[in-house]
């Protein structure tokens, strides 16, 4: 089979597998589940073979014309080089691992069959995205994502968080995608082409007529699917949603995909320095503000969906500084341990039958329960962390390391401003990362207090898939770091002294800080009674189950999925008199509220009053006027046929005559 | 002025025919029935085989009160006889009795003309048996209606057929183009043409209409006197057309022998003998029921019509 | 001829169905009025026809056509009339009113006794 | 013996002058009965009425040459129609004597309308045909059945066809109308 047929089948075979899912879901559930899995993971092995047979060449391209469109022509196109392929295969591996883990995770649920279906068509779109070398083709693989997302987010829709998340990701992403799709627009009718090398070929010429508008548009949508600030707001609510889409959505699909398309797009905005500004202001702030606000949640998956948008705010440095060798590496990195994060949260999140650090924090034991998930989680958090050598020391060391550079000013394009920028906002999060990641693992595993719960052995697909993920966490960073450049044909990635030791140190501050901190608070801890451990031990019960209802009874609890206040817990320490503003990000969503939601309910609830009162008394008037007429005319119906016929034949007399007279 | 005085003649002859062949036919009915039957009564009137039994009858019908029913619908009443009676008068005038213009008046579409207007006559039953305000007479109006609807159909096929074999409308015309062998091509449209017309005659054994032993003499229930005569004249006078109209389509009508100098008594001679089967049918067949009636129509004479006039075509067009 | 008199003739005749028609109360009555309109379309017809002369002889063809459809109009019209009586026991075109706005008072009564006489009628024949 | 043929009964006799004041003769007597046929209260006296007019019209085809048209008017019209009407009228009990309530009370409705289309197509017919005159004389004219005949076998045999279809149908019709369900069988 040719590279370019293979490659099709990525994409198509958990397209097809989702199909047949939602066609035969209910008819014949023996085939949902091999059905959800080996599409998948055929579809991995596929992208493997694609990746290694496209190598280090030269980027293939294939385009089909399936009609002529009269203006800018549509193709469904294939683009494959280092970053896709390499990509791909992220996305097939976690998916996969997503899907494994979803058997057990996702045992007993009766919408089982739909939800794998699902995810296997947001697989579908995502490798769309990553292989298609059309926007157009692009942007239908965008769109699939986002209802994709909805829908997953949404899965647990009898509870109001999860309602409110779903409705949020959808219209937050939406926001983006309008502009999104208008700087599509804007680039394709300067381009004359929706072909990424033809736009890529122009961009370079320098051919594009307004590139900081078409770049600032188009970084709209790449806020929205990737949750960078401002529009980042829909991330940590998403939580809401299963364990296993939130790993899905956040280690390889929908937030990569806004990273994916910048690097792709990087002529575009280098173009402009403007929006590289613009950009690496927005991942700065992006940066800082997730890693303060990771550090004062309360709900461990919100702590992970911050620690995502901080290492988002990294790619997008790193594209900022016009290095997107760096920020995809990064993204490779970060894909397999947060992913890994998740997927072991959810593995404790079913041990502890609660998903609050509070709680946790309370309850003795726990590692001992899930001890592979603590001695994973603990790998991956040491990663997030970028303790060398870990992977994930090597991929963010490539990002500080490209913003030196910058900040030396000897990247083209770039100025100077936006390096230092960058850098100082990553060395910052350095700090964040290291004292979040160190809170989470010590208040989730070294708690004190109660035994956990038991449920006996966790369920084998969830534990291997989280050894799986492992490996390229540790291994993959560090082995790949000298081959990588090849793939991606630019600068080397390995990490400079300078950086290396100043990153890895400021970490390890973080880290010892929030240490100092937890055992400054331990006794308090010790003194404060509990935090409620949702009370659902039985041992039968589905892990997801659990999730679903520690999400729907968490509010109950805590007054606020957020937040426990918690005098017990490092982070209030640490962060003083920020706490309460970061526990709620920075109080976004209310300066949302304030600015967009409550003119827009005003104006709602003037055009409903308008509506109401106003047309809808013309409108009674329209329907009574004819009501009244129709009891005249009613009296007219008498039944009789001769009145009829004669009124007709007077009528036809009266005509004749007017013809006759007329004509 | 000629032209006149022309047709003044022939009406004149043709209306002085109407006037004594019924009468003849009636005095023979008398005449053959009693013999039939055995019956004595009719041979006694005025000694010689009671020749005088029909003046008898004239005198007998012409002493009786002019009764009108209290309720009666009165004009109605009085106009009903000569509606029966006059349509049969018409018809003779387009009957051609002999050849070279021995005939009334040539009608072009003398066939049409003579099936129309004896179709009128049926009027009279009804009109005669709605104004009596008796209940038999109309029950006998609704059956008569009914029985001239169902045979009107097999009636016109019939002569349908003969007038396609001659190619015109017009009698004289039929008899012209008479061949003896017509006759036999003919047979069965013939059997249905004269089978059909007793049946509008409402002559044994289609008599139900004026089944005295059912509905009391029907529409004629409370006529009486010179009335009662006219209706039964009117029958007479069918007879007398029915009989001539068979043979001038199915017989051949002045065909014979000598035909150019005595053709007009070969007519008469065939009628004749044709108001003699007409008798002779009712003496010896018993009344059909109103539902045989009916079906005999429908399911024997239409059909048989049917295959008449297919026959015919087949033959016009092998021949031609 | 002056082909104003078969015209005026047709145009009476027609005004004079018309009139019976919407006056009638006996439906039957009302399809003698419909007999009298279409003799006075075929009066037009022949009449027409004499005056154009044309090869086809369109207008006596015509009027053979509306005769014989007349005819079949009669049979059927009156089926309907006899199935109209034998269900309701009267043919009295106005008071067959069914589909009238509900609680309009009907026309008076035909005759003293007659409907009634009228129902055992049609539950006689039904 | 000297024959003449006429084509046609009745015109033959007459001078056009002749042929116009029978038509007008007849005419009156067609739309006299025709009135009385629509205002007579005695129901059975309209439709013998109808039997003048309808046998007038047929006397008027004749005057106009339509030899076979008004044979078919006898014989379709008086022969059947009336005589199916007389039926239809016996059938519903029909009443000897008046009615008293022949009319409904749309009499005077339909009167206006009546008058007001006679008026308005008699002024209509008046205004087109003033000038215009048919000439009702010609031997062999196109009344004549075999002339009659040929043309509505050779040119009018579709529609003729299409006719027996409807005249089918409407034989169909009227006996399913008029048949009697057996009992026990909702109407």
């Amino acid at each position: 089979m040719t590279l370019t047929a293979l490659a099709a089948l990525v994409p198509a075979l958990p397209f097809l597998g989702a199909a047949a899912g939602l066609l035969l879901g209910r008819r014949a559930p023996g085939f949902v589940r091999p059905l959800a899995v080996l599409p998948t993971a055929t579809s991995f092995v596929l992208a493997a073979i694609v990746a290694a047979r496209q190598g280090t060449g030269p980027a293939t391209d294939a385009a089909h014309r399936l009609t002529p469109t009269g203006s800018v022509p549509i193709d469904i196109a294939l683009h494959l080089d280092g970053f896709a392929v390499l990509i791909a295969l992220l996305v097939g591996l976690v998916a996969t691992c997503v899907q494994v883990y979803s058997l057990s995770y996702l045992r007993d649920d009766p919408r089982y069959p739909s939800y794998a279906a699902v995810v296997s068509l947001f697989t579908a779109a995502m490798l769309l995205v990553v292989y298609t070398g059309d926007l157009m083709v692009l942007l239908v693989g965008w769109e699939v994502m986002g209802i994709c997302s909805y829908f997953l987010v949404g899965h647990y829709w009898e509870t109001e968080a999860a309602r409110a998340a779903s409705i949020k990701a959808f219209l937050v992403t939406k926001l983006g995608d309008v502009p999104f799709l208008i700087g599509v627009f804007a680039l394709a009718a300067d381009a004359g082409t929706f072909r990424i090398t033809g736009i890529l070929s122009t961009a370079s010429a320098g051919g594009l007529h307004h590139p900081t508008v078409i770049a600032l548009l188009l970084l709209a949508g790449v806020a929205g699917k990737s949750a960078q600030f401002p529009l980042h707001t829909w991330l940590p609510d998403a939580m809401a949603g299963p364990t296993p889409v939130s790993a899905l959505i956040h280690a390889a699909t929908m937030v990569a995909a806004g990273i994916y398309l910048v690097a792709r797009l990087l002529p575009v905005f280098t173009a402009s320095a403007a929006a590289l500004a613009v950009l690496a202001a927005m991942a700065a702030v992006t940066m800082i503000g997730s890693g303060l606000a990771a550090l004062a949640q309360d709900d461990i998956k919100r702590v992970l969906a911050y620690s995502t948008i901080g290492q988002l705010g990294y790619m997008a440095g790193a594209l900022a500084v016009g290095n997107r060798d760096a920020a995809v590496f990064h993204l490779l990195s970060h894909g397999a341990f947060k992913a890994l994060l998740f997927l072991a949260a959810g593995v404790v999140i079913h041990a502890a039958g609660t998903n609050s650090l509070t709680a946790m924090s309370r309850m003795g034991n726990l590692a001992k329960r899930v001890p592979d998930a603590a001695w994973t989680m603990g790998l991956a958090l040491a990663a997030l962390a970028a303790v060398p050598p870990l992977s994930g020391f090597f991929s963010k060391e490539s990002v500080l390391r490209a913003a030196e550079h910058a900040a030396q000013g000897d990247t083209a394009h770039v100025p100077a401003a936006v390096g230092w920028t960058v850098l100082v906002a990553g060395l910052a999060t350095a700090v964040l990362t290291g004292a979040y990641a160190s809170r989470l693992f010590l208040l989730t595993f070294l708690g004190s207090g109660p035994e956990a719960p038991d449920h006996g052995k966790q369920p084998v697909p969830m534990t291997a898939v989280l050894w799986v993920l492992a490996i390229p966490t540790v291994a993959f960073g560090g082995l790949a770091y000298r081959r990588l450049p090849d793939w991606f044909g630019g600068a080397p990635l390995g990490p400079t002294l300078t950086t290396g030791v100043l990153g890895t140190a400021l970490a390890l501050v973080g880290a010892l800080a929030a240490y100092s901190a937890w055992r400054a608070v331990g006794t308090t801890r010790a003194a404060v009674p509990l935090g409620a451990v949702v009370e659902n031990a039985d041992a039968d019960v589905e892990p997801a189950l659990v999730e679903a209802e520690a999400i729907a009874t968490h509010k109950e609890v805590y007054g606020d999925i957020a937040a426990a206040d918690d005098p017990g817990d490092p982070g209030r320490l640490l962060l003083g008199p920020l706490h309460g503003a970061a526990a709620h990000g920075f109080r976004l969503d209310a300066a949302y509220g304030a600015l967009f939601v409550r003119p827009v309910l005003a104006a709602t609830s003037l055009v409903r009053f308008l509506d109401r009162e106003v047309v809808e008394t013309w409108v009674k008037g329209a329907a009574g006027a004819p009501n009244l007429l129709g009891a005249a005319v009613r009296k007219a119906q008498t039944g009789n046929v001769q009145t009829y016929l004669g009124a007709l034949l007077a009528g036809a007399v009266v005509l004749a005559v007017l013809v006759a007279v007329g004509g | 002025m000629n032209d006149t005085l022309d047709a003044l003649l022939r009406l004149v002859a043709v209306l002085v025919v109407f006037l004594v062949l019924p009468l003849l036919v009636g005095q023979t009915e008398h005449k053959v029935m009693a013999h039939m039957q055995g019956r004595l009564g009719p041979m006694y009137a005025g000694g010689f085989h009671g020749w005088a039994q029909l003046v008898a009858d004239g005198v007998k019908f012409a002493q009786k009160e002019d009764v009108v029913p209290a309720d009666a619908d009165r004009r109605v009443f009085q106009l009903a006889p000569a509606v029966a009676l006059l349509p049969y008068l018409v018809v003779l005038i387009a009957i051609p009795v002999g050849p070279h213009g021995f005939v009334g008046e040539a009608v072009d579409a003398g066939l049409f003309f003579v099936l129309a207007v004896m179709g009128v006559g049926v009027l009279g039953s009804l009109m005669a048996g709605w104004a009596s305000a008796n209940k038999f007479s109309l029950l006998g109006a609704l059956r008569s209606a009914a029985q001239l609807m169902a045979y009107e159909l097999p009636m016109l096929l019939a002569a349908a057929s003969v007038a396609m074999a001659a190619g015109t409308l017009s009698l004289p015309g039929i008899v012209g183009q008479y061949h003896w062998w017509w006759t036999l091509w003919q047979l069965m449209g013939g059997l249905v043409f004269f089978t059909a017309g007793l049946a509008e005659l409402q002559r044994p054994p289609f008599d139900m209409p004026v089944a005295d032993s059912e509905i009391i003499f029907g529409a004629y229930t409370e006529y009486t006197g010179m009335r009662f005569a006219l209706f039964l004249l009117s029958e007479y006078a069918g007879i007398v057309v029915l009989c001539g109209l068979t043979t001038v389509l199915f017989l051949g009508g002045w065909h014979g022998p000598w035909a150019g100098s005595v053709g007009w008594l070969w007519t008469l001679l065939k009628t004749a003998v044709l108001a003699f089967v007409v008798i002779w049918l009712r003496v010896s067949y018993p009344r059909l029921r109103e539902d045989q009636l009916m079906k005999f129509a429908w399911t024997v004479l239409i059909p048989v019509s049917l295959a008449q006039i297919a026959l015919t075509g087949v033959v016009k067009v092998v021949t031609s | 001829m002056h082909l104003i008199y078969p015209a005026v003739l047709a145009v009476l005749l027609f005004s004079i169905g018309l009139y019976g028609v919407l006056a009638r109360r006996n439906a039957i009555l009302v399809l003698m009025s419909v007999e009298l309109m279409l003799n006075a379309v075929n009066i037009n017809l022949v009449a027409f026809d004499r005056w154009l002369g044309d090869g086809l002889h369109t207008g006596q063809a015509l009027t053979l056509f509306t005769i014989t459809i007349a005819a079949a109009e009669i049979g059927l019209g009156l089926a309907i009339v006899l199935l109209v009586y034998r269900n309701r026991g009267s043919s009295d075109v106005d008071r067959l009113t069914d589909l009238a706005d509900p609680g309009r008072p009907l026309p008076e009564q035909r005759a003293p006794g007659g409907t009634a006489a009228g129902d055992e009628k049609a539950e006689a024949t039904a | 013996m000297n024959v003449v043929h006429h084509n046609a009964a009745g015109s033959g006799f007459l001078s056009p002058t002749g042929v116009e004041i029978t038509f007008v003769l007849v005419g009156l007597v067609v739309l006299g009965a025709a009135l009385v046929t629509v205002t007579t209260r005695q129901l059975v006296h309209a439709a013998l009425w109808l039997v003048v007019a309808l046998g007038g019209i047929a006397v008027e085809y004749l005057l106009l040459t339509a030899e076979f048209i008004a044979w078919v008017q006898v014989l379709i019209y008086v022969g059947s129609v009336v005589v199916l009407l007389l039926f239809g009228l016996m059938l519903t009990k029909a009443p000897i004597g008046r009615s008293p309530d022949a009319d409904s009370e749309n009499r005077w409705v339909a009167l206006g309308v009546a008058l007001a289309a006679a008026g308005t197509l008699v002024w209509v017919v008046a205004d087109a045909f003033r000038s215009t005159w048919i000439d009702v004389h010609p031997a062999n004219g196109p009344g004549a059945t075999a002339v009659t005949g040929s043309s509505l076998f050779r040119f009018w045999v579709l529609p003729f066809e299409a006719l027996s279809v409807l005249l089918l149908a409407a034989l169909v019709g009227a006996i399913v109308l008029s048949r009697r369900r057996p009992e026990g069988r909702d109407r």
